[in-house]
């Protein structure tokens, strides 16, 4: 019961970051929105048995990644929204049309018993301790590993030479 | 777990913040505002992963969580140097008045 | 003494490098004295290991050097027996009195050195090519004769003809080559092995007389001796093959390298005796060549060219010979022209030597006064290509004709046609001598004619000599020297000799015609003035009846433009055109799907939302959900 | 000691020491380039000498598995088909960089890419999990594309182009194949996959599968070879590279062609060998006497000397799918050989463009009378690759043709035109540029080639010259692998291979786990008079 609770206030406190985020005209509030979604969803993990996870999501997602954000935010100022002029209505519809369709289609898809191929929740004893995930990461999938090790080596260096070319540069590094 | 709370619950909650992330990018024209929403719909993702993990017990998901999670992570060190940059270029963040990528 | 065999090939071989690689240093006479040393050495050491085989108590010997290609089961070996023995002695022999006469007619080159290295080089190819023990080792021989000729002929390659006949010999003996290679692949494939020992002993048993595939080996064999022994349709290349010093005409291409075709059917004889179809082949050609060689040398102006077409014929008088059975007639007159040929060739150096250069036999005339060791010499040449008793090409020409009339039928006809060829080998080599030495000086004002040095005289005086003598080794009434050779021809039929009677009509009836091929040549060309020889036939045959032109246009240049449309149309336009036309393809479908890119972001955004939405609901569809 | 991996470990080592070079210390690039290059030398000379003869054994084994459920790890091992390879690139790049002494501009990167170029390169021959050799034979494009891209002449960027997308048109399906036979050998041995060769030579296919398989490594190695109609981008490639390129090119770059056919093709999938192995010849065939033709009317005579590749690479591929122990043996020898003559005749082509700065025959004439040295060097280079008998392109072609005429006899025959036209182009291009009288005045001030460039040409022309005479010791060494191969390809298959001369002894076909250095006693030293084709009947 604690757990439905539980379940019940941080699902409202994620889409209420959600649509914080969505709907907020400054920037900074629209981060702030989403940083409240992240931990609620941390919290979601946890409640999934998912520790690791759960801290991960803090550390990286609460803490660097949003930090970043809010880092470049204040960098290039926060812009005034009404300089963008109106948006046109036909945007508006297609965006509503497009969101809605796809939550339904994913609740139509999550819904059906042929993606998970099993009606029971929670039967297995699982627990995503540091240790269990160490071992599932080290052993079966070492090369999705090193693999993300290089996508974050070229990232890294990518934002490097994005930082460095700029103006005069561009054509060349674009030919 | 208890037996209110089964995976469906998440499993709309994820579709619900996946859907506002869609709006999102469709709809706001700062480009922080877009990269943030399509970390939201990254995010609704991974509460997909994790929830099924625990469903059929299988670690992976929680695996692919991490994954995801390091890609998003290098994903927004080089989107918000793009965003620099663009910034330094034109002094705005208005994504409707950028047409670089025209084939 | 067979262990010291190596040397005959080792000692020109370093005699080449050193003068490659030090002549410059050794200097002029000094580089060429070492070249003579060791060619002479070689000599000495063939003499003294066929000593057994003149006094008839050493049998052949097969001595092992090396494994050369072991997966082809090719060593490198020596075949010692009276014919490599014979060819050893000519080559070595020859060899020598042409170094020494180079000596003396090579003075003041300034690459005397190199020359001499090259004639090293030859001296050892040609050796590598008699003294082979299988057909793997020959084609080495028989190649690099084939490099020292290129290397010979252009010689002096500043001049474009000299430059250009080296390359032809070269380029004509590899058509010739390729024959060669494709019998040693099919003797291979039969046989399993190179080996003369072993394939000669093989034959006879594995096959029976007119076995197709012994024919094919045979007739592609002949493809490649009609190259080196300049048979039709290949022997275009020796008239040109004259550009080089004269020397090296005398050795190379006149008694030597020449005659490596003749050799090699002789040493083939086992495979030619069961292939009697390739042997009227042979016989055919050598017949056709002698004929068509004789009639241009009658109209030729240049001394050397004379001799060149001369040197045709007579290599077919002896490719007649091998192809009627009579190896060891063939070999004689191999070995008897060899003499009187290099004779030949050397008086014509001497000639040209006096005559600063000149070669036209129309500006020479009455050179008997100031050269008359020359003269003799060259007249001991003359009488003995011409068929004068007692002089060697008397005997071995005699026997030849001799041998092709016993065989009877249709062979009559080469016989008579061989009697033809005598008559006009009579006449145009007394043209010849008689334009030389005979009648009124012609020679251009200021030249000083004198005789050469001993160092050229020396050589002329020994060939002479033997030109006279060398007939009494193979005589009707004393047949030595068939004797000495038939430990190389065991298990081939041997063609009857003549009796006294039939020798006496025969070789008088040969020596008849001779006579009156002389004196009608002595009689036209020793009127006053010169008798003019510009109709058709005399220029037509001057100009070899246009044999080089005729090749130009059917296959030189329909050859290159067939080469050039491939490099230039088909390398660029068809290959290149599909991979660049695939390339241009792809990049034309690119530019059209870029036009569906607007560069607006959200459009693509949109784009990727609806196509996920699609996914969602594609895999709804297969999951059954509606 | 992992002698392999310090194949791949030393020019990379090398390269970095020349890339630490600081640019006021420029002089040093070219000096420690080239020192970079000799331990090289000495490792292959190492394995030379320590090599073991008369058995098809896999040697100087090396395995580490990287990732176990993949079937990926470094596996390096050498035997008769690659040692000359290594030994032939191991000699090469000293001479090529030596050569690249007019490299005046980027001289450091230029040493550099050189030195990731070798390393590339012995990977290709030394590689036996096919992930790696996959790797390395991609690796060896980009140096090279950079070479002939940024030192190349007029035409460069077409030329370095057209030579990527070739090889990499055919890489895209080699990678295919390859994954495919990974993901076939692990259904086997129930992995996901393995790219182990062991592995793979020991996996039975469906004869379907061998088929499409052998079609897609055979297309990646026609390209390299290049087997005709393939062999466009070579002339111009060639052509634009510098020397150095040229030289590595035609030298060693050709040979990982003629080496995965023999390595993959003939030995993964036998089947589709002895089905396919007709038309290959057959293209081989056409390519010997179109590039000989080809070449004949090149205006160009580093086209010349590319399509005479061309030509002589034909002879090594109708060697190959002669099927013999004797076309085999030849194909090997003859790409070993073709290294060293038609790498002579671009380090010599190369000699007189940086004196000239032109490539058109038509420029040159006489050059004899104002470089003999050079001429003579040339000449001697011509006749070699023209396969004049007592230098080593003739042990090569000779064996081919002998041995493909046991299976091919038709090819083999048409094949030996490509002899006569080798002759001709080789003759007629030395005759226009070296003799006669000489061409223009700015020929008569040429320099002969002096100390610096004999040295770099002496190695090749000792190992010409010896090797022609007595090739025995090449021979013997690629014999027991050549055999191991065939005799595979007749217990597989209902081919029988022709045996004549000493071919066809028993070895042992086992390729079972690399270990180095066994001492066999059972040589295959042939014995001498063994009779030889008593059971044969005219064919």
């Amino acid at each position: 019961m604690a757990e439905a609770v539980t379940f019940g206030i941080f699902a409202i406190v994620a889409l209420a970051g959600a649509v914080t985020m969505l709907v907020a005209k400054n920037p900074v509030y629209s981060a702030v929105g989403l940083l409240s979604a992240m931990f609620a969803l941390a919290v979601m993990y946890i409640l999934l048995d998912a520790h690791l996870v759960a801290m991960v999501q803090v550390i990286i997602y609460a803490g660097a990644v949003m930090t970043l954000f809010l880092f470049v935010i204040m960098l290039i100022g926060v812009d005034n929204p009404n300089a963008y002029g109106p948006r046109p209505v036909s945007q508006s519809i297609v965006t509503w049309v497009v969101a809605g369709v796809f939550f339904a289609a994913i609740v139509l898809a999550g819904s059906g018993a042929w993606v998970t191929g099993s009606a029971a929740f929670g039967t297995a004893d699982l627990n995503g301790t540091i240790e269990n995930v160490a071992d599932e990461m080290f052993g079966t999938w070492t090369i999705v590993f090193l693999s993300t090790v290089m996508l974050l080596t070229i990232a890294a260096v990518g934002t490097i030479a994005l930082a460095y070319f700029t103006g005069a540069d561009d054509d060349e590094a674009a030919a | 777990m208890s037996d209110i709370v089964t995976v469906d619950w998440y499993l709309i909650l994820a579709a619900a913040l996946f859907a506002i992330g869609v709006a999102g990018v469709l709809i706001r024209r700062n480009a922080l505002v877009m990269f943030m929403s399509i970390e939201l719909m990254l995010n609704s993702v991974n509460l997909t992963f994790v929830a099924v993990s625990k469903e059929l017990g299988l670690i992976e998901g929680q695996v692919a969580a991490l994954f995801v999670m390091v890609v998003a992570a290098a994903e927004v060190t080089v989107g918000l140097a793009i965003i620099v940059a663009i910034f330094r270029l034109r002094a705005s963040a208005n994504v409707d008045e950028l047409a670089e990528l025209k084939g | 003494m067979t262990d010291w065999l190596w040397l005959l090939v080792a000692l020109p071989l370093l005699g080449a490098l050193v003068n490659l690689f030090f002549g410059r240093r050794l200097g002029e006479p000094a580089s060429g004295w070492l070249a003579l040393i060791v060619v002479v050495a070689s000599f000495l050491i063939g003499a003294a290991a066929s000593v057994g085989f003149f006094t008839g108590d050493e049998l052949p010997e097969t001595v092992y050097l090396f494994e050369w290609i072991p997966i082809l089961g090719v060593d490198a070996a020596i075949l010692w027996d009276p014919l490599s023995a014979l060819l050893t002695l000519i080559v070595t022999g020859v060899g020598s009195l042409i170094h020494l006469f180079s000596i003396g007619y090579m003075h003041g080159d300034e690459r005397f050195p190199r020359y001499f290295s090259f004639l090293n080089l030859f001296i050892a190819s040609m050796l590598i090519l008699v003294l082979a023990a299988n057909y793997a080792v020959m084609f080495v021989g028989w190649e690099l004769v084939g490099l020292s000729s290129y290397l010979l002929i252009s010689f002096w390659f500043t001049k474009p003809a000299a430059a250009a006949a080296g390359k032809k010999a070269f380029i004509v003996n590899r058509i010739g080559d390729w024959g060669f290679l494709i019998a040693l692949m099919i003797i291979f494939a039969t046989f399993g092995t190179f080996d003369f020992e072993t394939i000669f002993a093989e034959a006879p048993l594995m096959f029976g007389v007119g076995s197709g595939t012994i024919t094919a080996i045979t007739l592609l064999l002949f493809v490649g001796a009609a190259g080196k022994s300049a048979q039709i349709p290949l022997y275009v290349w020796l008239p040109d093959a004259m550009e080089g010093p004269t020397p090296v005409s005398a050795l190379i291409h006149a008694a030597t390298m020449v005659t490596a075709g003749v050799f090699m059917i002789a040493r083939s004889a086992v495979l030619y005796e069961l292939a009697p179809a390739s042997g009227v082949v042979v016989a055919v050609v050598g017949t056709a060549t002698a004929l068509l060689a004789a009639v241009i040398a009658v109209a030729q102006t240049d001394i050397k060219r004379v001799l060149a077409y001369s040197t045709i014929s007579q290599l077919g008088y002896m490719v007649l010979a091998v192809g009627a059975g009579a190896y060891s007639a063939g070999m004689f007159h191999l070995t008897t022209h060899a003499i009187f040929k290099a004779l030949l060739f050397l008086g014509a150096g001497s000639v040209i030597h006096a005559l600063a250069g000149e070669q036209n036999m129309f500006k020479m005339g009455g050179l008997r006064k100031p050269m008359p060791i020359t003269w003799i010499t060259m007249a001991a040449g003359w009488l003995a290509i011409v068929g004068i008793v007692p002089f060697a090409g008397f005997w071995s020409k005699d026997e030849i004709l001799f041998a092709v009339f016993n065989r009877g039928d249709g062979w009559l006809i080469l016989w008579l046609l061989g009697l033809v060829v005598a008559l006009l080998t009579a006449f145009y080599m007394t043209r010849l001598f008689v334009l030389t030495f005979v009648g009124k000086p012609r020679w251009d004002d200021g030249v000083e004619p004198h005789e050469s040095p001993p160092s050229m005289t020396i050589p002329l005086i020994v060939l002479a000599v033997l030109a006279l003598g060398l007939g009494a080794w193979n005589t009707p009434f004393r047949l030595s020297f068939e004797h000495f050779l038939e430990p190389s021809f065991e298990g081939v039929p041997h063609p009857e000799g003549a009796s006294t009677s039939e020798f006496v009509i025969f070789a008088g009836l040969v020596l008849v015609i001779a006579i009156i091929g002389l004196a009608a040549a002595w009689w036209r060309y020793t009127r006053d003035p010169l008798p003019a020889e510009d109709g058709s036939f005399w220029r037509n045959a001057l100009a070899g009846f246009h044999v080089d032109d005729f090749y130009g246009r059917t296959i030189v240049a329909p050859g290159k433009a067939i080469a050039t449309w491939s490099s230039e149309v088909f390398d660029r336009k068809v290959i290149d055109g599909v991979a660049e036309g695939t390339a241009r393809g792809i990049r034309d479908a690119g530019s059209g799907t870029s036009a569906l890119q607007t560069g607006q972001v959200r459009w693509y955004a949109a784009g990727m939302a609806i196509a996920g939405i699609l996914v969602i609901v594609f895999f709804l569809f297969i999951g059954g959900a509606f | 000691m992992p002698v392999l991996a310090l194949l791949v470990i030393l020019p990379l080592v090398g390269a970095l020491a020349v890339a630490l070079i600081p640019a006021r210390r420029s002089e040093l690039i070219y000096p420690v380039a080239i020192i970079a290059t000799i331990p090289q030398l000495v490792v292959a000379g190492y394995i030379l000498v320590e090599f073991e003869l008369g058995t098809p054994a896999l040697q100087f084994g090396e395995e580490h598995v990287l990732i176990e459920s993949l079937g990926i790890g470094w596996i390096a091992a050498i035997d008769g088909i690659s040692l000359f390879m290594v030994a032939i690139t191991a000699l090469l790049f000293p001479l090529a960089v030596a050569a690249s002494r007019s490299v005046t501009e980027r001289v450091k990167t230029f040493m550099v890419l050189l030195l990731v170029l070798q390393a590339g390169v012995f990977g290709v021959f030394i590689a036996l999990d096919l992930l790696f050799f996959f790797a390395f034979f991609e690796i060896v494009l980009v140096p090279m594309y950079l070479l002939i891209r940024l030192w190349g002449s007029e035409n460069r960027a077409y030329a370095a182009l057209k030579f990527v997308l070739f090889t990499a048109f055919g890489s895209a399906f080699l990678l295919a194949a390859i994954i495919a036979l990974a993901v076939l050998t692990g259904d086997q041995f129930g992995l996901i996959s393995s790219f182990d060769f062991r592995l793979m030579v020991a996996t039975e296919l469906t004869a379907t599968a061998q088929l499409w398989l052998f079609l897609g490594f055979a297309i990646a190695f026609a390209i390299k070879v290049p087997i005709f109609p393939f062999h466009t981008w070579l002339p111009d490639a060639h052509t634009e590279a510098p020397t150095a390129g040229s030289v590595i090119l035609a030298g060693v770059l050709l040979k990982m062609g003629t080496y995965g056919l023999i390595r993959f093709n003939l030995t993964l999938f036998p089947d589709a060998t002895v089905d396919l192995a007709f038309w290959m010849a057959l293209f081989g065939v056409i390519g010997i006497v179109y590039g000989g033709a080809v070449a004949i009317v090149q205006p160009d005579i580093k086209r010349l000397v590319a399509y005479s590749s061309v030509s002589h690479m034909g002879f090594a591929v109708l060697g190959i799918f002669a099927l013999t122990s004797q076309g085999l043996q030849g194909s090997i020898f003859l790409s070993y050989s073709h290294a060293l003559t038609t790498g002579m005749l671009f380090l010599l082509v190369g000699m007189i463009y940086d004196r000239t700065h032109t490539r058109a025959i038509a420029d040159y004439g006489g050059l004899a009378s104002i470089m003999p040295l050079f001429a003579g060097a040339f000449l001697f280079a011509a006749f070699a690759s023209a396969g004049l008998p007592g230098l080593s392109g003739f042990i090569g072609e000779f064996t081919v043709l002998v041995g493909s005429y046991l299976t091919l006899p038709v090819l083999a025959i048409i094949a030996g035109f490509g002899v006569i036209l080798a002759a001709i182009y080789l003759l007629w291009a030395y005759e226009r540029v070296f003799t006669g009288p000489v061409g223009n005045d700015k020929l008569e001030t040429l320099k002969d080639i002096g100390v610096r460039e004999v040295l770099i040409l002496v190695p090749l022309v000792v190992l010409i010259l010896v090797t022609g005479v007595y090739p025995k010791p090449i021979l013997e060494r690629i014999e027991p692998s050549v055999e191991a191969i065939l005799m595979r390809i007749e217990a597989v298959t209902d081919y029988d291979v022709p045996e004549f001369g000493t071919a066809g002894e028993q070895v042992d076909v086992e390729y079972g786990p690399i270990e180095p250095g066994e001492k066999h006693d059972d040589s295959s030293e042939g014995s001498q008079g063994e009779q030889h084709g008593d059971e044969g009947e005219e064919g």
